[in-house]
């Protein structure tokens, strides 16, 4: 099992999140986190004295998959989420050594 | 000094600060309704509205409205309020020039200040609802537009003398003169603005839920409380027969208004939604405004409990038609100024609080009444919506009145303002755009 | 126009229109100390809850409190304030089925909504206390029978001529009649639904923060200007000597009391807590509200004093007992409400401020003034307590108080209004049921 | 009893209250101008200071303020107002030790409470100076001396025919003696407090947003209603033509202030930023406070423009002076206090809205009034200044007034007030150190 | 070393901590995600229009322990996260190569 | 390709960025998490019970570098995070098989 964890730009949950449910997947999880890199961030003004707030809002999808659906759902990913401006994102694959569903106790694939 | 002048100018300017108060009702409501992201925009505009209605109306409003001239348009002592007057002189002792207010005996600037915060009050209607996409300059220009061209020419026909008044029509303290001039001005906006980025696609209506129902529900109750000096104070002098009259059928009405919104919600969507109270209680008020001292306490409670049906129905309604108005301002303002002023000519007591209109349609007098209501109904609908419309069209072509999309899905307070209403605070950014899969 | 009639009109008017504002502020404070979940459901309670009071005190209400009849209820002109009356006479001029209040010289709707505005506040106490876990649906109902059949019997007995009255009790402004009325029913309310979950476990007792300090704050501050209307206006008429000596007796409780909570707080807690401050200042208002125009300056003061204190102490008291009122409504209302009543029979000085109370215990005046409202203190709490208990166990029965354990996790909002009050802000979910490891 | 009596005492007790309001908006502006770890402390802190002004004001303020003495001090009835006093009897017949305020007709407690309220103005000003760093502690103290020892004096000098208003200088609601006082005592504060940690480091000036801008908008519009209390309330007697003029000036110097704010801001900043908007509106109002009365509503037009664009000039100043005022509090009371106060003697026009100014120096007065003023100005900069920098002082050594680095850091609401105040929303912890980055 | 990341309702956070605290723990973070599996979304409204709340909140632990302890802690976690209905939550294990306790530089199992 | 995964106190982050500057880096993410280890709570009250609030504010960052980095972006991150008090936080490394840059497509390390 592989964990597939994409930034996106939080514009392009939707769209992403329709495409993965057309090539289908069993859970996701996602997270607001602030990220850096190298897009340059955006400048605000308070009372006089701009300044840049460096972070930016991204959101972090993270899902389990099987071995052979990483392929398939990282393009899916790719796709929807590309804008081709500085700022769309990476995505991260990692090994997962087992899953636990807990409802039932089910262990390995199955339980994604 | 006459003891009159003195409590009538007390009443006249303790009621005004009330109406001025429901410009924080407004800027409340109409930005807890809208999206965090757009919050600083709002409170901006509802901020700055009452800003360039103070100098327009100065300026220009106030001659346009209440000079001597003709039955459409004053025309002497035109700018700065600089006519001749000898306020609070009042009939045969008055000589001056804006005759048509020469009614109430309080001073000029008292007068002045009065109708300033009923003519702020129909500038800030438009914000509402073309919130979240509109730009701040158009805005900010279409406010003076507003306040020198719109409002002061309906207000001469109805309260300033001229002919909607000669017809007979009648409009206590503005369903028509304020709340419906705001609502038409507000709908040829929106309908030139368009839709809000999200709210109508993929053939479905998205829902946008506001960011703060606190912040409504506070702005609700200022509006409320404001009214309170809205319609009482629209006496211009201490009556207490009919300021006392006038504060009951004002409260039934919300309170009627507030019940039936919420049976109605709790019937058609399954629950009372809070937001739909809030309009309700809205609804309420606004319908109450043009009869609320020539009607029974009775007909107002029956005059809110439909408000507040209307309001649901057509906040519905206008969803359904694809006209986007993020916070129900034309359900409340247009939809319940039209039909309070019409219930004028259907629940009117001639004389319940002294004012002679004659009957109404359901009180024995015939349908006189109720077609000098519907005169003056149709009559400002064309003219405020049409120059609205023209108004609206040129500033488009001139400078534009829309945010670019990208300003408009980032957010307009960082676009138009670089601030951030709550910066500190970690928000579900994607919130509007992953909503909307409708059952 | 007699100017007399004019003038107090207006006074009544205005001071009733800052009570009517409280609304606003119970609504702030009792959200501002609840979870954000419950946020929605909050405020929709605190918002129908005046309509409901409009309507309920208009049928029957009224009628049973100020008509004449018998000491213990009005009997004629029941219904939809109808009986023949023709205020603003007073006296021997008066004419009419409502003499209890043919006192003041004001019309019979100024009349009215003056005490509306009260029974809306005594119905409006209950709601903070039940909060976070009653059904909408039958926190309507009970206020329809709060302001239809609990808060107009107590009201004739005191201020309607009834045999409280007779008796020699004196309550200015209602620490009685609005506080601890609103403070029985609520307790009532409180030990039928039980505390909310996971408040008492495990034999501990687990704090459960309010979601937002700033709109607690707010509202206090509200309801402290709410009741520069409240008890000043109580005079009904504007003398200028009353309501300037009760304006100032008023705010030194409060401001006595701000500082002797925090002091508390201070020694007992360790820190000076503000939800504890704010519950200080709103405890002084409650224990002067009775008093307010019946002790001198420096009585007020030591009465807001000690209502800090009390207040403090019965915060932690009720807790002890674990009896769960999420806001602090007991130990504001009904605690400082006895207290308040109480200090009449301790603190007054004959005619003060015009009124003949006799003096009170502390000045010489012995027992007779404090056993009158001792008196009325426990006949209150009686009636009122059991009137709430049966209406609240036969609600029970019929349709259920509580929503499901489930729904209560969930929040309220979600359950009773489908609707979010903060849909775009990130919440720490878990809080609530993860503090209160205790030191 | 005089009619004239009862209708005054209501128009002073009705604005009292609309000024005692002005608290909420206080506590609004500052805590939305703050961070939202400091709130409950600034809450907490503007939440108490008009509890501690009223105990102060009581208990010797007044006495110093309005006592007979000498130019320099009141000195008879000094303590809780109890000298001798037949209000509301005025001229001639007034037997008492309160002369200096015996020309207005209205009850002792009404004058009282009408100067209560404008005493808490003064001291709730140094509030958001200090904010984020100032011990709870020492801020209660040095509000006792505020309103104990420094601003009745000045009082007096001004107000309480002391020896600046025998000099002929003239402050009609008080820019010099409310605004500018809470500026130099608040300046004198700052000055010994030093800015926040993490403000002026690396040579950059690091902006520290404010957490909540619907709180300071909220807050602002509080203010302005407020301000409706505040000025045309001064005149202490309700004279038409004064009291509509007042609201008028006092309302086109807001709003040009504001468009001024707006315009300079979004020349000088690129965008028309909130803070410096509201900032305007505020400025707008102190620069008006002395000369509402004495000036034409023309000229509080050109007053409103200029301290528009000073306000936004200050607060980018006092930044490049290192001065850190979080919320703007000396660029709005200070700085602008002293403009309008010499407005006065540049715009005043002879009885205008009756008070005999004589002229000035654009009305052909020549110099004499403007160098009343300037003597006012400077007096009462070197008294206030170095007496709140010697109480500041003193509190500094005896028991600190600067919570701790580790507090500051984590938040003056749990190291002052063990609280939270939005418990349950996540916040960007970080966002106060990570800013910064200048362009 | 091994990371445990447990996605559980927020309700149970409680439970859960007092569970793992009897087996015992080292440490671990809590991250506010908001998670899409089997369980379907909340209905709200707004002002008319009813709509579903696709993703839920759920909680997310993560843990860094010694492989040996990897049993017991999932153990815990399901008995006190489990209530058998759909929405329950999963159970992540996946390796961690190095742990550094920042405070005092150690590395390795010892850190934890 | 590893993944760094850093608990900090929230205070520290400005100086972990500005020392991560020097020693260069190619993008991170910020999560705010709460956390529990050996650092006891903040006590807090409400309304006369004080309550210790057991997780405290922490933030998470992540950054996937090349193996190389490892040590001299772990070393950066401690100097600068490092109070030597209880309750400074913690790095885990782990192992990234993936990376994969959304914008172009680009894999591998070339895609950090
Ligand atoms: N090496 C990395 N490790 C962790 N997160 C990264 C890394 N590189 C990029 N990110 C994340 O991806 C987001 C987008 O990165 P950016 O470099 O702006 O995009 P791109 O180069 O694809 O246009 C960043 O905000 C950051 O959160
Ligand atoms: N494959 C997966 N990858 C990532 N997160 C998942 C995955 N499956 C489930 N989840 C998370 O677990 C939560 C509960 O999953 P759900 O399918 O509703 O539970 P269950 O099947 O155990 O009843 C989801 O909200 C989601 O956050
Ligand atoms: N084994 C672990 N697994 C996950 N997170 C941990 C672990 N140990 C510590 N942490 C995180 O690191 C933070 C600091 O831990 P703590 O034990 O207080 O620090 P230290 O021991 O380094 O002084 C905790 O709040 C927690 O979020």
């Amino acid at each position: 099992m592989k964990k597939i964890e994409a930034i996106i730009r939080p514009a392009k949950l939707e769209a992403v999140r329709r495409a993965l449910e057309k090539v289908g997947y069993s859970g996701l999880m996602i997270t607001e986190i602030e990220g850096h890199g190298k897009q340059k961030g955006v400048v605000q003004q308070w009372r006089g004295e701009k300044y840049r707030l460096e972070l930016l809002p991204k959101l972090k999808i993270e899902m389990v998959v099987k071995n052979e659906d990483v392929e398939r759902i990282t393009k899916a990913i790719i796709e929807n989420a590309k804008t081709g401006e500085i700022g769309d994102g990476k995505i991260f694959v990692s090994a997962i050594d087992e899953a636990i569903r807990i409802r039932t106790g089910e262990k390995g694939e199955i339980a994604l | 000094m006459d003891m009159k002048v003195i409590i009538d100018t007390i009443w006249v300017l303790v009621t005004a600060k009330l109406v001025f108060f429901m410009n924080l009702g407004f800027a409340m409501v109409e930005s807890g309704f809208a999206r965090a992201k757009n919050c600083v925009n709002i409170l901006s505009k509802n901020f700055v509205v009452f800003a360039v209605s103070s100098l327009g109306f100065l300026f220009l409003g106030w001659g346009l409205m209440f000079g001597d001239g003709n039955p459409f348009v004053g025309l002497k002592g035109l700018f700065f309020v600089s006519g001749l007057d000898n306020s609070p002189a009042v009939g045969e002792a008055y000589k001056g020039v804006y005759s048509a207010i020469s009614w109430t005996g309080v001073p000029l600037w008292a007068k002045f200040f009065f109708q300033l915060v009923f003519c702020g009050t129909a500038a800030t209607i438009v914000s509402g609802a073309v919130a979240e996409r509109i730009k701040y300059k158009s805005f900010i220009l279409f406010s003076f537009i507003m306040t020198m061209f719109i409002y002061p020419i309906i207000g001469h026909w109805v309260w300033g003398g001229g002919w909607l008044a000669q017809k007979g029509m009648f409009d206590f303290a503005g369903s028509t003169v304020v709340h419906s001039v705001g609502g038409w001005a507000a709908l040829a906006g929106v309908l030139l603005l368009g839709p809000r980025f999200g709210k109508y696609s993929n053939g479905r209506i998205n829902p946008i839920p506001g960011h703060n129902l606190s912040l409504a529900t506070l702005g609700t109750f200022v509006l409320w409380f404001g009214w309170f000096g809205f319609n009482p104070g629209s006496t211009m002098m201490a009556d207490p027969q009919a300021i006392s009259h006038v504060v009951v059928t004002t409260n039934m009405a919300a309170a009627a208004a507030i019940l039936s919104a919420i049976m109605v919600s709790w019937i058609l969507l399954g629950k009372p939604d809070l937001g739909m109270t809030l309009n309700g209680c809205l609804a309420g008020l606004v319908a109450i405004t043009a009869p609320c001292a020539f009607v029974s306490v009775g007909s107002s409670i029956i005059i809110g409990l439909i408000a507040g049906i209307l309001v649901v129905l057509a906040v519905i309604g206008f969803d359904k038609l694809k006209i986007d108005d993020p916070v129900g301002a034309l359900s409340v303002h247009l939809v319940n100024g039209v039909f309070g002023t019409l219930c004028v000519g259907l629940f009117a007591q001639d004389k319940i609080a002294g004012v002679a209109t004659g009957d109404g349609l359901f009180y024995g007098g015939g349908l006189k009444l109720f077609l000098a209501q519907l005169t003056g109904v149709i009559s400002v609908a064309v003219y405020t919506f049409i120059v609205s419309l023209i108004a609206w069209a040129i500033l488009k072509t001139v400078m534009g009145i829309r945010v670019s999309l990208q300003e408009e899905i980032e957010g307009l307070d960082i676009g138009e303002h670089g601030n951030a209403a709550y910066p500190e605070f970690l928000e579900r950014k994607p919130t509007y755009s992953f909503l909307g899969l409708k059952e």
